[in-house]
């Protein structure tokens, strides 16, 4: 791997950018691999990345079926943070803000990883007490957190309304100063690379559309591309799990929903930091290039359609014009969706499951671009060892049998 | 222009049962046959589902219902406090409902009756004789509905104004 | 933003309605005698089909009453609506 | 006159009146019936913005919503709208802009030291370095990007306008209202169907008001006039159809104030949506013309040739002198012809093909040429074409390019039509519809006049006859004459940039260089480069962006296919998104009968679901803890009441009523006599506590069920759903009497007393009314209940009143002495007496026995959630359950949400073993006491643990929940 650097950029800009080499390769399938790693979002190339870094598996296909990093991964709003509430997801993700702190470099591929905060905004006296419920139990778990006061929030984040005389009036905020948003195309790409590097083939367009199982244990995938051999299958697929588990016989407590994102034209830095609220529902931040990124809640149905209704957004916007109202005259100039894994207890599913050789990871809902780097991590732990690592046992899929739940619902806030 | 008040003094009474023998029993007591068009309105009784009326009248039809109906599976509540009547008239009332109202108000003409929603808010709209929509809102809502249609009104008028 | 017909009072915008997930899911006649797993499957396990999908619908701000809708979930067209209790009509295969 | 470009007459314009405009600092004239950028070059403005990452100096490039360059802050202040585009702002009197991206000035612009180092700054460049040393990304790299990054100021003042939304149903809905459009309305409406035609535009007509058109032997503009005055469709000019959404759904933004100056706006709503749901939807959008791609092309001064050709005609403005139109399609030629007709000089009509036959009237034509580069320092003062092997520069102060057209299927794609790359024409053409829609005219790929129209006219028809209208029918659409296909780029020689997306600095060697560095899918060009992701969408870039990887690719475009379009077609305001739901009116109220008592008591309120509930009264000089202390006692001591009109209350009514509230809720109900109440607990199906509260028999086949406030309409829905799913023949029948009921509870020692004389035929004597009953009679001379359940402990009676009847026995109770507590001090009394409020002491996760009501969940019967309870992880030990907590130190108040702890805090991660659900200053026992859950917590009363909050660590007691009159001697008062 041509290893990226000022001096490589000056000596490229000499030569007229003609000698970069490819970001990756793309290679034909061979006929068969040892882990074949299904859906190429930033998860299955984080999973690649680390089967071949941590745990020296090289033998590993990502396959995708459209182009590379094209699912949830290009249109998730990129807010990082680890200020879970129960125990085992704050693990999780704060493992996930640890490696998220080295990534670029570990890497060699600039993530843009922008730790400017993330307000949690709390407008009732349940939010208030939920909230401070949370920043005790994150520090005690080691996660930075802090309580804000509406005083606090605006000294904070300057172009905020805290008046009173709103409906839903700011009266405080969690803040996590060690998050804050990323260039999501960026990590995913950066994966591909260190993952191509070290000998992952990566293969889009093509599609998985059958699992083959030879008494009761993978043998491989059917693809457009035809039949692929693998030894373990790894699925990782967000928004069309459902469908993959489908082809091994598989059910999931997943349900895919629209999740709809926006932008506004690109303004001069106005918003230093990442603003969320469950309450009125909406969040928002602005990227590097100046847009205004805001995201709000699920379409309520089922749907693979990468799209939502207006009213979505028209709600969302109405919510934010409690919080800012100074943006009014801002436009949307963009917006999309993209198709979320929701589980019931708004907590992933890192885990082996009943067949053997078969492995998922999913469930990430709307929330799971600040894990990639844990989800690929420990996932490649699960996949390498056949056993999960002590991070992701608690997101194991038979927890919907015992009962043993991670519900993230309640306290948590949205789960962005 | 367009004009809003409140109704008073109308008795509004929750009616929910099916079948023949019921139907038959209402219409002793009532003297009209229930609606059983969805969204219509026959007598003083508004449709609002496949087994419940709204029935709207000076008196309090309660005891009479219950007593025709005794024995039936019925549910015969009154519901007075419970909702608001407010009345939009005049010749831009559509215009001042279509700021929130979703229906296609194209389809509705008296003798149609249809629950929605208005700026958030359910609601049962009734067009009545003369341009004239009624509606049976939540008594909780009734102040904000009318900040909603109020404001909605001087809009109306400001962008109507040349 | 969909219109979804509801089967008494017809067509309406989607925000009048409450959405009810998979329809079909009959509440086990003796949970007691089910095995967690099949508790489990139950409760949570869903079909999530990309496709036609037999789902429930209210019309909250309208009638009130819940009823089914086959509707496919990329192109989100409604292919059928029936009332609840009966079975899933069969459709000739759509190509949406 | 208006500036030294204007032409003497002629134009859409009025030059009765003058207005003056000032950009920039500096003030210039123009008319009514320009835009702020015709007005512009008809001053020799051409210097109107700086592009996005070089800061390149660029001019107007078009004349309408495609516009990449000419953007502007339109009214600095209050009045501010950033980064619109002057091509599509009307003049009015005393409008004020400014450029975009830049310092200290347009002219002199330091950003543009961007571009010196553009060699290092291509694509991709970000990702590839600021990386060393590591601590610099975030203070210093990151920092500095964003400075740079971004185009005009965010507003920073409150919007003092207003905008509306507006919900129609027609039957045809047309948008655009060019030739295409016109036609289509036109002939629908004759059959009596409901037709809306919107424009973007001030004026219908489209390109017919760009050129000299004919229909017949009538005048373009003539014939539009004259269809519009003969429709009786609904006309929205200034309105942009922005998306188009499921089951023909489509929005519009409607600009009601455009051409206002501020002053002139009078109140009026800036902007309405419309939301507009068709039967049928007619998409008449015209077509985007597109860019040649070469060196140099983003001078200020080189502008697409149809918009020369529109300046001319719509605002009489020659914009150049003397001008090299560039040919990549032959409607170049008419734009040359019309430029030299107005007087401008066409030093040349270069053209890249060789094979054209169109008319040049006797202008120099160049054939098969190539554009090499552009010179100018400001703008463009000549251009070097290569033609037959030689370079010949030739000077200018206009280029006007133009490689063909795109038809703008914008929306088509929206609505999930598949386009489809049509060889011969070389463009994205509209496919296979998804939904009850046609494309017509340019937007369909149509462009000649008469086809147009005629097509139009066709899905008129069309569309009034499938919906059941008359209408007659046409002479069939002229066969399409052949195409004539545009130019495609191709990759240039030269090391100059050649620009495809102007506004954010996209060049064919980004294009290259993304390609060889393996980003060669259009999706992965596009967010590599950022390709058609600046504020124009790529409406002048797309198309050449993946003509160009094709090329590079030796791969056909149909292959290489585009990226996806998606709402909106245009940037629509977030103000008229979000319409009237903001101020006073952003989320409905809900109002009790005592509310304005409550305001004008200056009680302090807090919202509870779409209520707002007092939550104390604080009286002179009293902040909440001594309001609260006062209130409290007030109950202990005497009596108190509380406006609890907000409680759900459903009339449950059926023989099956008994049998489905046990199925209901977690305890039995069929051995509830007639006028007793019962607290009953329910669970989701997960086992997990939803909602509780007090249910009455207040019949033989009849109960009220009460809900906690928040939840009323969603346990009235649960309720719905299971009658009507899995249980469709029990004979039940739910009703909301919420708001039938207002309720006031009393209660205290002198609750009795003060309730005696308000009521007629009850006998409250506990012996005739005990506890947990219920009797209807007259309250202060209405009819009412009464309930005798108490969530403080006390002697309660909770009055139910018809709820316009409520206020007045408020009142009257009030003026006997009854003191008004809030919601507050109804949470320190019910938790003194260790009784949970759902959302306090659960959240999602705790089950009936959790809270350490086991004994009411019933082993006899199954209800909704039990065999979750069954679960191992439900029966585990050690999970968290309902305590008491006593701070060490009694003056203290725990903090809600601490978390409870072995011992004191050490080094992370700290096991913990439970949390603070509720805490407050009780002034019955005049110390700080806490609810909690906590790990095994029923079996470790008694025990030290700690609670660990922002404020520091406390040391507290685990003790029994019920820490007031355990033994409810109080409860008869
Ligand atoms: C609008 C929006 C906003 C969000 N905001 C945030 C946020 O602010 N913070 C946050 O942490 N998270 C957020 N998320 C969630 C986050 O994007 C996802 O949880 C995360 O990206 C999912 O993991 P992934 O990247 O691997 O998924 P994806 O990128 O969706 O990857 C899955 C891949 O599998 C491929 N695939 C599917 N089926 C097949 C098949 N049969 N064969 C081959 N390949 C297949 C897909 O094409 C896809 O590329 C948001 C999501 C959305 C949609
Ligand atoms: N190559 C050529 O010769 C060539 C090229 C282009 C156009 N033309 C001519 O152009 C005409 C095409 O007629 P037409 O009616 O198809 O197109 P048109 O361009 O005349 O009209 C389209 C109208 O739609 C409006 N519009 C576009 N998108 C909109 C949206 N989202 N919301 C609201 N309004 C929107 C435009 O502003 C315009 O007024 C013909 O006369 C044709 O001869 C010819
Ligand atoms: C954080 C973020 C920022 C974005 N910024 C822009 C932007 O500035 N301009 C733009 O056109 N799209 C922007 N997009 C949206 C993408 O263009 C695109 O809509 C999104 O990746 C989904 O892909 P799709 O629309 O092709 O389905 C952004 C997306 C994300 C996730
Ligand atoms: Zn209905």
């Amino acid at each position: 791997m041509a290893r990226y650097s000022i001096l490589s950029l000056a000596r490229n800009a000499l030569t007229g950018h003609r000698d970069w080499p490819k970001l990756w390769r793309s290679p034909e399938p061979r006929p068969a691999y040892e882990v074949l790693v299904i859906g190429g979002g930033g998860h299955g190339l984080a999973t690649a990345y680390y089967l071949a870094k941590e745990h020296g598996v090289t033998d590993v296909a990502v396959v995708e079926k459209g182009w590379l990093a094209g699912g949830n991964i290009a249109r998730n709003t990129t807010i990082i943070r680890s200020n879970y509430l129960w125990d085992e997801s704050a693990a999780l993700y704060e493992h996930a803000l640890k490696l998220w702190e080295g990534l670029s470099h570990e890497l060699n591929f600039n993530v843009m990883l922008r730790q400017r905060g993330v307000l949690n905004l709390a407008h009732t006296e349940h939010d208030v007490r939920e909230s401070i419920r949370r920043v005790n139990a994150n520090r005690l778990n080691g996660v930075d957190a802090e309580w804000l006061d509406a005083a606090g929030v605006k000294a904070f984040c300057p172009p905020i309304n805290i008046s009173p005389d709103v409906r839903y009036p700011v009266l405080g905020a969690t803040l996590q100063r060690r998050g804050g948003v990323a260039r999501h195309d960026a990590v995913a790409w950066g994966y591909a690379r260190g993952a191509d590097a070290r000998g992952v083939d990566i293969i889009q367009h093509c599609e998985v559309t059958g699992i083959r199982q030879v008494r009761g244990r993978i043998a491989g995938v059917e693809t457009n591309r035809g039949f692929i051999g693998a030894n373990k299958v790894a699925l990782v697929a967000a928004g069309h799990s459902s469908m993959l588990a489908d082809m091994a016989g598989l059910r999931l407590p997943v349900e895919s929903h629209p999740l709809q994102a926006m932008v506004s034209e690109p303004l001069k830095p106005v918003l230093d930091c990442v603003v969320m609220s469950n309450a009125v529902h909406v969040y928002i931040s602005q990227s590097d290039k100046g847009e205004l990124v805001l995201g709000a809640g699920i379409d309520a149905f089922n749907s693979y359609g990468q799209r939502g209704g207006l009213h979505v957004l028209e709600d969302q916007l109405a919510a934010l014009m409690q919080l800012f109202p100074a943006f009014s005259r801002v436009r949307m100039l963009r917006s999309w969706g993209g198709i979320v894994d929701v589980c019931p207890d708004a907590s992933p599913i890192i885990s082996k499951t009943p067949i053997e050789g078969l492995y998922i990871n999913c469930g990430w809902g709307t929330g799971g671009f600040k894990a990639t780097p844990t989800s690929g991590w420990t996932f490649a732990h699960t996949i390498a060892r056949d056993a999960p690592h002590p991070l992701n046992a608690p997101f194991a899929l038979d927890r919907f049998i015992s009962g043993a739940l991670v519900d993230e619902h309640g306290a948590a806030a949205v789960a962005h | 222009m367009a004009e809003l008040r409140e109704i008073d003094g109308l008795r509004l009474t929750i009616l929910r049962g099916g079948g023949a023998r019921f139907q038959a029993a209402v219409t002793g007591a009532l003297g009209f046959e229930l609606p059983e068009v969805p969204n219509t309105v026959a007598g003083c009784a508004l449709w609002l589902g496949p087994d419940e009326w709204l029935v709207v009248s000076d008196m309090d039809m309660s005891e009479a219902l219950e007593a025709a109906l005794e024995g039936e599976h019925r549910a015969i509540v009154d519901v007075s406090d419970a909702r608001a009547v407010l009345e939009l008239s005049g010749a831009d009332a559509p215009d001042v409902l279509a700021s929130s109202c979703r229906l296609d108000l194209r389809a509705l003409e008296s003798g149609c009756c249809a629950q929605t929603g208005l700026a958030r808010v359910p609601l049962l709209l009734e067009p009545r004789e003369g341009g004239v929509w009624r509606f049976y809102v939540g008594r909780s809502f009734a102040a904000y509905t009318r900040a909603w249609l109020e404001d909605a009104m001087a809009l109306q008028s400001i962008s109507a104004s040349p | 933003m969909m219109r979804i017909e509801c089967p008494w009072c017809g067509g309406r915008d989607e925000t009048e309605f409450h959405y009810g997930g998979e329809a079909h899911i009959m509440r086990p006649e003796n949970p007691d005698a089910l095995s967690d797993e099949a508790w489990a499957d139950y409760l949570f396990m869903r079909a999530n089909p990309k496709g036609v999908h037999a789902e429930r619908w209210m019309h909250a701000q309208g009638c009130r009453r819940w009823f089914n809708v086959l509707r496919h979930t990329v192109s989100h067209e409604v292919v059928a609506v029936y009332p609840m209790g009966t079975p899933r009509p069969d459709l000739p295969e759509t190509g949406a | 006159m208006t500036g030294p470009r204007r032409l003497p007459n002629g134009g859409r314009i009025d030059r009765s009146r003058v207005l003056s405009f000032c950009f920039d600092g500096r003030r210039y004239t123009g008319y009514p019936g320009d835009t702020l950028a015709s007005a512009l070059l008809a001053n020799g403005v051409r210097l109107v913005g700086r592009s996005f990452k070089y800061h390149r100096p660029r001019g107007v490039m078009t004349a309408g919503a495609e516009e990449p360059n000419a953007l502007v802050l339109l009214e600095p202040g209050r009045f501010a709208e950033p980064n619109l585009r002057a091509t599509e702002i009307e003049l009015y009197d005393g409008l004020v802009a400014e450029s975009v991206n830049r310092w200290p000035s347009l002219r002199v612009d330091l950003g543009a030291a961007a571009g010196l180092a553009s060699g290092l700054f291509v694509a991709g460049f970000y990702y590839k370095t600021f990386m060393w040393p590591p601590s610099w990304w975030n203070r210093v790299y990151a920092p500095v990007i964003r400075r740079m990054a971004g185009l005009a100021r965010a507003p920073s003042e409150p919007d003092p306008e207003l905008y509306e939304h507006r919900h129609v149903h027609c039957d045809i809905l047309v948008v655009g209202a060019g030739p295409a459009g016109i036609a289509a309305a036109h002939a629908a409406a004759a059959s009596g169907a409901h037709v809306i035609l919107a424009d973007e535009r001030p004026r219908p007509g489209g390109t017919l008001l760009d050129g000299p058109a004919w229909v017949g032997d009538e005048e373009g503009a003539a014939w539009a006039e004259r269809m519009l005055a003969e429709m009786s469709a609904q006309v929205l000019p200034r309105s942009t159809a922005f998306g188009y959404y499921d089951h023909n759904f489509v929005a519009l933004a409607e600009r009601l104030t455009e051409g206002l100056s501020p002053a002139e706006r009078g109140g009026r709503p800036r902007q309405r949506v419309w939301h507009i749901r068709a039967r049928r939807v007619a998409l008449a959008t015209g077509a985007h013309e597109r860019p040649l791609v070469f060196p140099g092309n983003d001078r200020p001064g080189v502008m697409l040739a149809g918009a020369v050709s529109a300046y001319i005609h719509r605002y009489a403005v020659l914009p150049g002198g003397r001008a090299v139109f560039l040919a990549g399609d032959d409607s170049v030629y008419a734009a040359a012809r019309e430029f030299a007709r107005h007087g401008g000089e066409v030093a040349a009509l270069v053209d890249l093909r060789t094979d054209s036959a169109a008319e040049a009237n006797g202008l120099l034509v160049l054939r098969g040429a190539v554009p090499l580069r552009t010179f100018g320092r400001g703008a463009v003062t000549g251009i070097e074409v290569e033609v037959n092997g030689t370079r010949r520069r030739i000077a200018c102060d206009m280029v006007a390019m133009g490689g063909g057209w795109n038809p703008a299927v914008h929306l088509f794609s929206q609505s999930r039509g598949t386009l489809r790359w049509d060889d011969e024409s070389r463009m994205f053409v509209p496919g296979l519809s998804a939904q009850a829609e046609r494309s017509v005219g340019a937007a369909g790929g149509r462009f000649d006049l008469e086809g147009c129209i005629a097509q139009g006219a066709e899905a008129g028809v069309t569309f009034a006859c499938e919906l059941g209208f008359e209408a007659s029918a046409l002479s069939a659409t002229p066969a399409a004459p052949a195409a004539q296909p545009g130019v495609l780029p191709v990759p240039p020689k030269s090391q100059d940039k050649a620009f495809v997306d102007f506004q954010n600095d996209v060049t064919a060697a980004d294009v290259a260089l993304a390609r060889r560095e393996g980003m060669q899918s259009v999706e992965h060009l596009k967010r590599w480069t950022t390709l058609g992701m600046a504020t124009d969408q790529g409406k002048t870039s797309n198309i050449n962006g993946l003509a160009l990887m094709a090329t590079g690719l030796g791969r056909p475009p149909a292959e290489v296919g585009h990226t996806t379009f998606r709402p909106p077609y245009t940037p629509v305001t977030f103000g008229a998104l979000a319409g009237r739901h903001v101020g006073a009116l952003a989320d409905p109220v809900c109002r009790t009968p005592m509310q304005d008592w409550h305001e004008t008591a200056g009680a302090v309120f807090e919202p509870v679901g779409q209520w707002l509930r007092a939550r104390y009264y604080p009286q002179l000089g009293e902040n909440m803890r001594e309001a609260v202390a006062r209130e409290c006692r007030a109950v202990r001591e005497g009596a108190g009441i509380l406006d609890a009109s907000t409680l759900g209350k459903i009339d449950i009514r059926g023989s099956d009523a008994a049998e489905f509230l046990n199925r209901i809720y977690v305890n039995g109900w069929k051995t509830l006599g007639v006028g007793r109440c019962r607290y009953g607990l329910m669970l989701g199906e997960d086992g997990m506590v939803f909602d509780d509260g007090v249910t009455t028999r207040i019949g033989e086949h009849r109960y009220l069920m009460t809900t906690t406030s928040g939840n009323a309409a969603a346990v009235l829905e649960w309720l719905e759903t299971w009658l009507q799913t899995e249980w469709p023949t029990l004979r039940v029948y739910c009703t909301s009497v919420t708001e039938q009921w207002g309720t006031i509870t009393v209660s205290g020692p002198q609750a009795r007393a003060l309730v005696e004389p308000l009521v007629e035929d009850i006998d409250l004597d506990p012996a005739a009314f005990p506890f947990m009953s219920m009797r209807e009679g007259w309250i202060g001379g209405a009819p009412g209940r009464i309930f005798r359940i108490a969530f403080t402990g006390e002697l309660s009676y909770e009055l139910n009143l018809p709820w316009r009847q409520a206020l007045p026995v408020w009142q009257r109770l009030v003026e006997a002495g009854a003191v008004p507590y809030g919601t507050e001090a109804m949470h320190v009394l019910r938790a003194e007496k260790g009784f949970i409020v759902v959302g306090h002491e659960t959240d999602g996760t705790v089950t009936p026995v959790d809270l350490g009501m086991e004994r009411m969940v019933s082993s006899r019967k199954d209800f909704i959630g039990r065999r979750s309870l069954a679960r191992p992880d439900c029966l585990r030990p050690d999970r968290k359950q309902l305590v008491g907590l006593l701070p060490e130190d009694p003056l203290e108040v725990l903090q809600e949400g601490a978390q409870i702890l072995e011992a004191p805090r050490a080094a992370a991660p700290v096991p913990m073993l439970g949390h603070v659900t509720s805490s407050y200053w009780s002034a019955a026992m005049e110390r700080g006491f806490a609810l909690a859950l906590v790990r095994g917590g029923r079996s470790r009363h008694g025990d030290q643990v700690w609670a660990s909050a922002t404020t520091g660590d406390s040391l507290v007691r685990i003790v029994d929940p019920v820490f007031y009159d355990p033994e409810g001697t109080r409860l008869d008062g």
